[in-house]
């Protein structure tokens, strides 16, 4: 399908092809300000069939069916969530839509947010009647202004339709959603820095026993669920857990949304099934310009894929086990003219410089790691360099307060694992095998540096 | 906008809360009474009636007298406390002490700190003797826990112990001659008073709150920096004694307004309970080193010294002599130190069998004993202090009638009290 | 009387108090600067050393600092003779100052009957301090200014007494003259040795100074008569002690050690200017050998009881001072001197 | 034996002598004491072993004073302000006490006057009022300020914190991680999108040639403070990548010489003050 | 030990000692006269009144008043332990014996309340005259002790197990005052 002039914000281009399930609407051209023409794509159908057939439990039990894994990039089974939500005792609870868009490159959360406002809203109101809670809260980015337009015009139209707020749908669930314009900080994506920022305190998170689900916003068990999760609940229950159960690999079921930029002919948001290779994905957004050296997937807590490794199936655990990760579907594409180390260290440095500061190992060590990692593109790396980055590395992850603290030397950990020898070429040489610095190239300084070898994994 | 959920004044709550008890106890509720009295240059009638007879007989003037009130922040030394006197003209006719003013509950601390800790609560107590301060504890718990601390350990002691009755000895000597109008013995006891505190600050990293004892032996051991500062130190203390004594000892004005001041007897002296250089000044030779030995003071060799005038004059020969047996006995213990641990096995949350431990120390005030109870439990059920310059303060209203206003602080000075140790 | 000789004594007069005037307080800064340096000294330690090199301008800090602080009258206090206590005590010592014989062109007035004036003068500071006490309405004070009464008055006695010898011996009352006898017959220190004790002791309590200092003992009067003095009235007070200090050794070596003669005959007649510098250079000499004498006994001996201090001038220096003055006079009937 | 005079006379020669003794004093300034090395009275926060400041200015000290005594600002050893995650952007305000804290020579003040700007305080008193004084309702008041201000004005985060009875250090650091800006821009703000996206086509080149362009490094203004340069991942520019934001206007995708464009067009603009300029939807109208 | 055995038979059963302590328990009432024949009998002659302490053992228990004596013809101490009933906390005194007494016995009347009869001064010595609680008894409550004071200690919003829910709204800020969130 040629690539219509969708009335999302520029930024956010549809590339055609993939499993279009969420998109299927947005590329489809539905208009993302009235009700009707939503109502045409069964909006509300989901939300229907769970308050008046399947009760509470009855959805709960859907979603498990469905095996609906987060998307948020922590990948925890939305269905295990609701339930500890819905177990835990109090007579105000909260669902909340993280909609911040932590990693600005991931574009899936701001489609949705702006092309199908009420697809979000309804799975917001699923999650709402699934545990109970009577309070709905879509943070949304501050900065994405037309979709917190049409989610306030959305909430107003589900109101009117008593879709939402009271007695929906003539029975006793009542539920009021509201907009809540949140900061653009990466940390303000993890749930717990995000209930913080809510109570208008510093976006921090917090220690995790007791979880959010038992004690969040306010003291109210809270749902923290992902905008793209959410979208995908209502979807389920619109069509029915086998029908989203019929694509995804047994680990990850369902479609990811995915935004692929870089080295590629056409970078754009896809929608892909989760468990289908690299490669088709890269396919998706024309193939890699030049040859590709190495994928990042997941963004600044993701991983490098080298070119060998694109078989691999774009998959939760997959991913995780070859040290990277799905993070919020961010795919970067490089060739082989961007230099490893350098990439790692500008990750690390978006890391460092977004570092929300409460984990000292978080605060300090992406600092010491960038000044490593700078002091082997200045070819005067100190003997144990290589030892402090996989030791530091170990101590994050080890204490780590947040994911995004567990997986922030992912990145460079990778790019040391698959292009051990750029490192030794910068360290010991001083020369980008990738030929993207033009330093001077510098007669060996030290001995061979210990320990690189040693591929961490 | 705001609920105002007004956080209540605590003093209110204290007074509902007296109230709630007097009423299950039983008792009228408290019957409340205008401010104490207080006033600096005179004393009036206290505005609620005299509770008991001593009250009366102090608060009926007759003519010609008057209530002079040596108030809390009088300039004379010693810390805060307020004297009373009764007062025809120049002559003292009655003195009753008020204290109170620097009473921080020590006793009511120390039962809810652990046994570790309680160390650093009773350093601050008699802040010129702070290592007598934390001897007697030590004692008192190592009974209670049937610990032995180790003999190197003992030895430590027992040396920082003397050092610190050396330095509070020639303080003794400046406030005295201070407190009669001389300006430069001071100088030379703060001079001795310093090289000593560097010397315990070495040994134990504190100039005055030492906090160096453990239950079971000492904090650190004695390094080789100490031992050299002792020597230095050792070498030239009899020097500065000797100039400080050569100043004011024979000096007419001073014997006068010594000798014959504050005559305390023997017998007064036991019955009043005074302890230490006072009671040995009136010629009772009782030194609890001596009488009940504990540490390594067996093993030591000296003699118990007693003067038998028991007047002010009498009081400082006595610290003299005292400063100078301790020397001895410094050198002594230094020569016998053995080598080894200094710090026995204890385990970290110490729990005592129940039971009652009374540890006594002969402390440069007197007879300074701690009686701890315990219930089992990590901290002591009930930590009592007895401090010798609270008890031997009671001397002074019985030997100041019939003196002048200027003797008072002349005997004041004599006994040596510190307020920290009285108020508890 | 020609008008001339008249303006001259006037202009002469006028010029003469006017400079005493001027000299008071700097001499008070000098001897208070001694003393902080030399009880210092005593005490091992260095005394003032930042302000000026050695510390100098201390003292003269002091005085500017009691200038500058606020002076504050106690509510219930009787105004008029609270302000007046503090003049009356230093104009009785500058008065005096008058008929110091510094060197012998230099006395300001040169009464002959010099010796009088000056013990008669001196009494008056006694009553300053009474008014002091009784002014400032505490009770603190009030005693203070009883104790310094009795003081002050059972030591006038001995002193003058002790003076008498002298000046039965020298036949003179005036100090030139008094001073030239003793250029004839040598230092009444050694015809007076009797009297030179007393009178030392006695000029010690007179103005309150170490083993006599019951007037404002610290640790039971906090400060006598000075306590609710502040400012400069305070300063008044507390210059005036130190120049009572200089004026009573400055009389005690011209009566005892020769005023300003030098301890050598050698330069027998040394007239006009040169002579008068010499003398004064010599009066000086001695006059602070005493202070720091006086200073140096603040700072070792303790103070004296109240009774103690009065037993000794009634039961001690007085009959001594009877004798002594009895057998100069036998000396003199007998001898003829 | 004894004489009355001589106790005195001993106790004088003492204090004779010693006038002339070597003195104890120790000139405190000039000489210090000597220590003992087991000394506990002294405090070494200060200094790692390899010389670094070892505070981090992470804040956290200030956040939990309950009476907000603690405040504080820093420069890491390169002289670059630190901003790890807790933006307490006290040096983007160039305050000068904060300058001279970190032990720098305080910069003068750019456009100090706006710093301190005083502020339409009944208008924001009705905003908080609006949003019923809730703390949630933070973030929101925080952009409509910055919206009318184009920063977030010291007085105005005082009367926030005044009137939503909030930590000083609560309301500061909610303001710095929400991504506000503290510190007026100067002039046309020029910000490059430095995101994974934009970066990797052709972002830096992009920095350079502004930069050059306009003749400062990222986070300077130009002397006459017509123009400021800046870098932020905020700009998100997606698949517009390489983007740049002009003041509220997002332009992309870019190449350099279409830059270079845009901001003469830009400069003419100003000289003339009224030319259109192709602005394309995107962020929020200025 | 064996002399004071002999002395005073009755106090045989409540005999118990250690390495350098004797303790011997009596009745409150006995006190005066037993320790008068102590420090009176040439044998015995203690002397010595090291000291004299109040112990409380419970809101329900009894007090104990301890009584140390040092003589110079027994290497140990000796301590009595007096009981004191907790309804009537009355005791006889023993100023009369040694004056030095004095002291001791305002303070245990000041901090722990018992009343010793026939004292000539029995006032309180470290509280103010008109203080009306006895400090050192067990059942005292400090009225600012964390756990009971009103503002129960800082909850700041940190510490997660504090977010009670009625509470928390109060708790944004310690000693803030609260705001009522509104009924969304």
């Amino acid at each position: 399908m040629a690539e219509q002039r969708s009335s999302l914000s520029p930024q956010i281009r549809i590339l055609p092809g993939g499993e279009q399930r969420l998109l299927a609407g947005i590329s489809g051209g539905v208009d993302p300000d009235s009700l009707a023409a939503a109502r045409k794509h069964r909006a509300y159908t989901g939300l229907q069939r769970a308050v008046e057939k399947l009760g509470p439990e009855g959805t709960v039990d859907e979603i498990a069916g469905a095996s609906l894994r987060g998307r948020g990039g922590g990948g925890y089974p939305a269905a295990d969530k609701w339930r500890a939500a819905r177990a835990t005792p109090g007579e105000r609870k909260v669902v909340v839509a993280n909609l911040i868009g932590a990693d600005p490159t991931a574009l899936g959360d701001r489609a949705l947010a702006e092309g199908d406002p009420h697809l979000l809203l309804e799975g917001a109101l699923i999650a709402a009647f699934a545990t109970g809670a009577s309070e709905a809260i879509l943070a949304v980015r501050r900065d994405w202004t037309l979709g917190i337009e049409r989610l306030r015009r959305a909430i107003a139209e589900a109101e009117a339709a008593h879709l939402a707020g009271y007695l929906v749908l003539g029975t006793d669930f009542s539920c009021v959603v509201s907009v809540w314009e949140g900061s653009g900080a990466l940390v303000a994506g993890e749930e717990t820095a995000l209930i913080a920022a809510l109570a208008g305190d510093r976006g921090m998170p917090v220690i995790r026993p007791p979880y959010p689900t038992e004690r969040g916003f306010g003291g109210a068990p809270t749902t923290v669920q992902n905008g793209e999760t959410l979208a995908h609940a209502a979807w389920i229950l619109r069509h029915g857990a086998k029908k989203f159960t019929s694509v995804g690999s047994a680990t990850g079921r369902g479609t990811k949304l995915v935004s692929i930029y870089g080295k590629v002919a056409q970078s754009g948001l896809a929608e892909v099934a989760l468990g289908t290779p690299l490669s088709a994905v890269l396919a998706l957004a024309g193939g890699g310009t030049g040859t590709t050296k190495a994928v990042f997937v997941g963004g600044a807590g993701g991983g490098a894929l080298a070119a060998h490794e694109l078989e691999k199936p774009y998959d939760f655990d997959a991913l995780h086990s070859a040290g990277a990760g799905i993070g919020l579907g961010q795919v970067l594409v490089t060739d082989d003219s961007t230099c490893m180390v350098d990439t790692a260290r500008f990750f690390l440095d978006y890391s460092a410089r977004e570092a929300c500061g409460k984990a000292v190992p978080c605060r300090i060590g992406t600092k010491r790691l960038v000044e490593t990692l700078d002091r082997i593109l200045a070819a005067t790396p100190r003997p144990d360099d290589f030892n402090l980055l996989r030791e530091l590395s170990r101590k994050m992850t080890d204490t780590a307060l947040c994911h995004l603290e567990a997986r922030a030397p992912g990145p460079m950990l990778s790019t040391l694992a698959r292009f051990a020898d750029e490192y030794r070429a910068h360290a010991e040489r001083g020369v980008c095998l990738a030929g993207a610095h033009h330093g001077a190239e510098l007669q060996p300084l030290l001995a061979p540096l210990p320990g690189i070898e040693s591929a961490a994994s | 906008m705001t609920s105002d959920v007004k956080i209540p004044d605590p003093l209110e709550l204290e007074r509902a809360e007296e109230a709630r008890l007097r009423s299950a106890a039983g008792l009228a509720p408290a019957a409340r009474t205008g401010g104490e009295y207080s006033g600096f240059e005179s004393v009036g009638l206290p505005d609620r009636p005299p509770e008991t007879e001593r009250e009366q007989e102090l608060y009926t003037l007759d003519e010609g007298e008057m209530l002079v009130n040596m108030g809390p922040q009088h300039p004379s030394t010693h810390g805060v406390m307020r004297l009373v006197v009764k007062v025809r003209g120049e002559v003292v006719i009655d003195i009753d002490p008020v204290l109170g003013y620097l009473h921080r509950g020590i006793e009511k601390l120390c039962e809810n700190a652990t046994y570790t800790t309680v160390m650093t609560y009773v350093d601050p107590m008699d802040y010129l003797a702070s290592m007598h301060n934390e001897h007697a504890p030590a004692i008192a718990f190592e009974k209670l826990f049937g610990i032995k601390a180790p003999k190197r350990a003992e030895y430590i002691r027992a040396l920082v112990v003397e050092l610190n009755r050396v330095f509070s000895h020639s303080l003794m000597m400046g406030f005295l001659a201070l407190d009669m109008g001389g300006i430069t013995p001071i100088l030379y006891s703060f001079i001795n008073r310093d090289e000593v505190v560097d010397l315990l600050s070495a040994i134990s990293g504190q100039r005055m709150l030492f906090n160096f004892f453990r239950v079971g032996g000492v904090n650190f051991d004695a390094n080789d920096e100490f031992f050299s500062r002792l020597g230095t130190w050792r070498a030239n203390v009899v020097k500065t004694i000797d100039m400080s004594e050569r100043v004011i000892t024979d000096n007419e004005v001073f014997r006068a307004r010594t000798i014959g001041m504050g005559v305390l007897s023997g017998k007064d002296a036991i019955a009043l309970g005074v302890s230490g250089p006072n009671l040995r000044a009136s010629g009772v030779p009782f030194d609890v080193r001596k009488a009940h030995p504990y540490s390594i003071y067996p093993e030591l060799e000296f003699e118990v010294i007693t003067h038998a005038a028991g007047d002010s004059n009498a009081r400082y020969l006595q610290r003299i002599a005292e400063i100078k047996q301790s020397i001895h006995l410094i050198d002594q213990i230094v020569d016998k130190m053995p080598h080894g641990p200094v710090q026995a096995q204890v385990p970290g949350i110490i729990r005592p069998k129940p039971g009652r431990a009374y540890g006594a120390v002969e402390s440069p005030r007197g007879l300074y004993s701690v009686y701890a109870v315990s219930d089992g439990g990590p901290n002591p059920y009930r930590f009592r202090m007895r401090d010798p310059s609270f008890i031997s303060l009671q001397a002074i209203p019985k030997l100041m009638p019939g003196h002048l206003i200027a003797d008072t602080m002349a005997v004041m000075a004599s006994f040596d009290p510190v307020m920290g140790g009285v108020d508890k | 009387m020609d008008l001339g000789a008249l303006l001259l004594g006037v202009g002469r007069f006028l010029l003469s108090t006017t400079l005493i005037l001027l000299l008071t307080v700097p001499t008070a800064f000098v001897v208070i600067q001694m003393e902080l340096k030399i009880i210092a000294g005593s005490q091992l330690r260095y005394g003032p050393n930042r302000i000026g090199p050695w510390g100098m301008f201390q003292s003269t800090i002091h005085g500017f600092k009691v200038l500058a602080k606020e002076d504050h009258i106690p509510d219930q206090a009787d105004r008029a003779t609270f302000t007046l206590a503090p003049w009356m005590v230093y104009m009785a010592a500058a008065m005096s100052m008058l008929v110091i014989p510094f060197a012998p062109g230099a006395i300001a007035a040169d009464f002959n009957i010099g010796i009088v004036y000056f013990f008669a003068v001196l009494g008056l500071s006694v009553v300053g301090l009474l008014i002091a006490g009784w002014a400032s309405y505490n009770k603190y004070s009030l005693l203070g200014g009883l104790r310094s009464a009795a003081q002050m008055v059972s030591y006038e006695i001995p002193l003058t007494l002790s003076v008498v010898g002298a000046v039965v011996l020298a036949g003179t009352l005036n100090f030139r003259e008094l001073i030239e006898w003793q250029r004839a017959h040598g230092w009444m220190l050694l015809w007076q040795p009797v009297g030179l004790g007393i009178f030392y002791i006695a000029s010690l309590a007179e103005i309150n100074r170490t083993p006599f200092d019951m007037v404002e003992a610290d640790s039971e009067l906090v400060a006598g008569p000075f306590t609710e003095y502040s400012g400069m009235r305070f300063g008044f007070f507390f210059f005036a002690e130190y120049l009572a200090l200089f004026i009573m050794s400055g009389v005690m070596i011209s009566l005892f050690f020769g005023g300003w003669l030098a301890p050598w005959p050698f330069p027998a007649e040394l007239g006009g200017f040169l002579g008068t510098v010499y003398g004064v250079f010599w009066f000086f000499i001695k006059t602070y050998i005493f202070v720091a004498v006086a200073v140096l006994l603040r700072a070792t001996l303790v103070r004296v009881r109240v009774d103690q201090l009065m037993g000794a001038a009634w039961k001690v220096l007085l009959p001594l001072a009877m004798i002594n003055l009895l057998v100069t006079a036998a000396a003199v009937v007998v001898f003829n001197l | 034996m004894r004489i009355p005079g001589f106790g005195i006379l001993k106790g004088l020669r003492q204090t004779g002598r010693n006038y002339w003794a070597p003195k104890v004093t120790l000139q405190y300034p000039e000489s210090r004491p000597t220590m003992p090395d087991r000394w506990r009275g002294r405090l070494d926060l200060i200094y790692d072993p390899f010389g670094e400041h070892k505070c981090e200015v992470c804040f956290q000290c200030a956040q939990v004073c309950p009476v907000e005594a603690i405040d504080m600002s820093g420069f890491d050893s390169e002289g670059r302000r630190i901003r790890y995650g807790m933006p307490e952007i006290y040096d983007e305000r160039r305050d000068p006490n904060a300058f001279r804290r970190a032990g720098l020579a305080a910069e003068p003040m750019r456009n100090a006057a706006r710093w301190d700007e005083a502020i339409d305080k009944p208008w924001l008193h009705g905003l908080i009022d609006g949003f019923g004084g809730r703390s949630e309702a933070l973030v929101a008041i925080f952009s409509a300020v910055q919206e009318r201000y184009g920063y977030l004005p010291e007085r105005a985060l005082h009367q926030v914190s005044d009137e939503m009875t909030i930590h000083w250090a609560q309301v500061f650091g909610a303001a710095g991680l929400g991504g506000f800006r503290l510190l007026p821009a100067e002039g046309h703000l020029v910000t490059v999108c430095d995101c994974a996206a934009c970066r990797f086509a052709g972002g830096d080149e992009l920095l350079t040639a502004l930069s050059a362009e306009l003749g400062i490094a990222p986070g300077d203004a130009t002397d006459d403070g017509a123009w400021s340069l800046e870098t932020s991942s905020e700009v998100a520019a997606g698949a517009i990548a390489p983007a740049i934001r002009i003041d509220t206007m997002v332009y992309g995708p870019l190449t350099v010489a279409q830059a270079r464009h845009l901001i003469d067009e830009r400069k003419r603009g100003d000289a003339r003050a009224s030319s259109p300029t192709r602005a394309v939807a995107g962020a929020r109208k200025s | 030990m064996r002399l004071l055995l002999d002395r005073f038979p009755d106090l045989a059963q409540t005999l118990w000692t250690d390495e350098d302590t004797v303790e011997v328990r009596a009745q409150g009432a006995a006190i005066p006269d037993l320790l008068q024949r102590l420090r009176d009998d040439p044998e015995l002659s203690f002397w010595f009144l090291a000291d004299a302490a109040a112990v409380d053992y419970g809101v329900d228990q009894h007090f104990e008043v301890v009584y140390h004596l040092y003589s110079d013809k027994h290497p140990a101490w000796l301590r009595i332990r007096a009981h004191v009933r907790r309804s009537d906390p009355h005791m006889p005194t023993i100023t009369h014996l040694w004056e030095g007494a004095m002291f001791h016995e305002r303070e245990m009347y000041d901090m722990m309340g018992i009343v010793f009869d026939g004292n000539r001064d029995l006032r309180r010595i470290y509280m103010s005259p008109d203080y009306r609680s006895f400090p050192q008894r067990k059942d005292f409550l400090l009225p600012d002790d964390a756990a009971d004071s009103p503002a129960a200690g800082v909850n700041p919003l940190e510490r997660p197990e504090t977010w009670d829910l009625s509470r928390l709204t109060e708790e944004l800020a310690p000693g803030v005052v609260a705001h009522v969130k509104s009924e969304t």
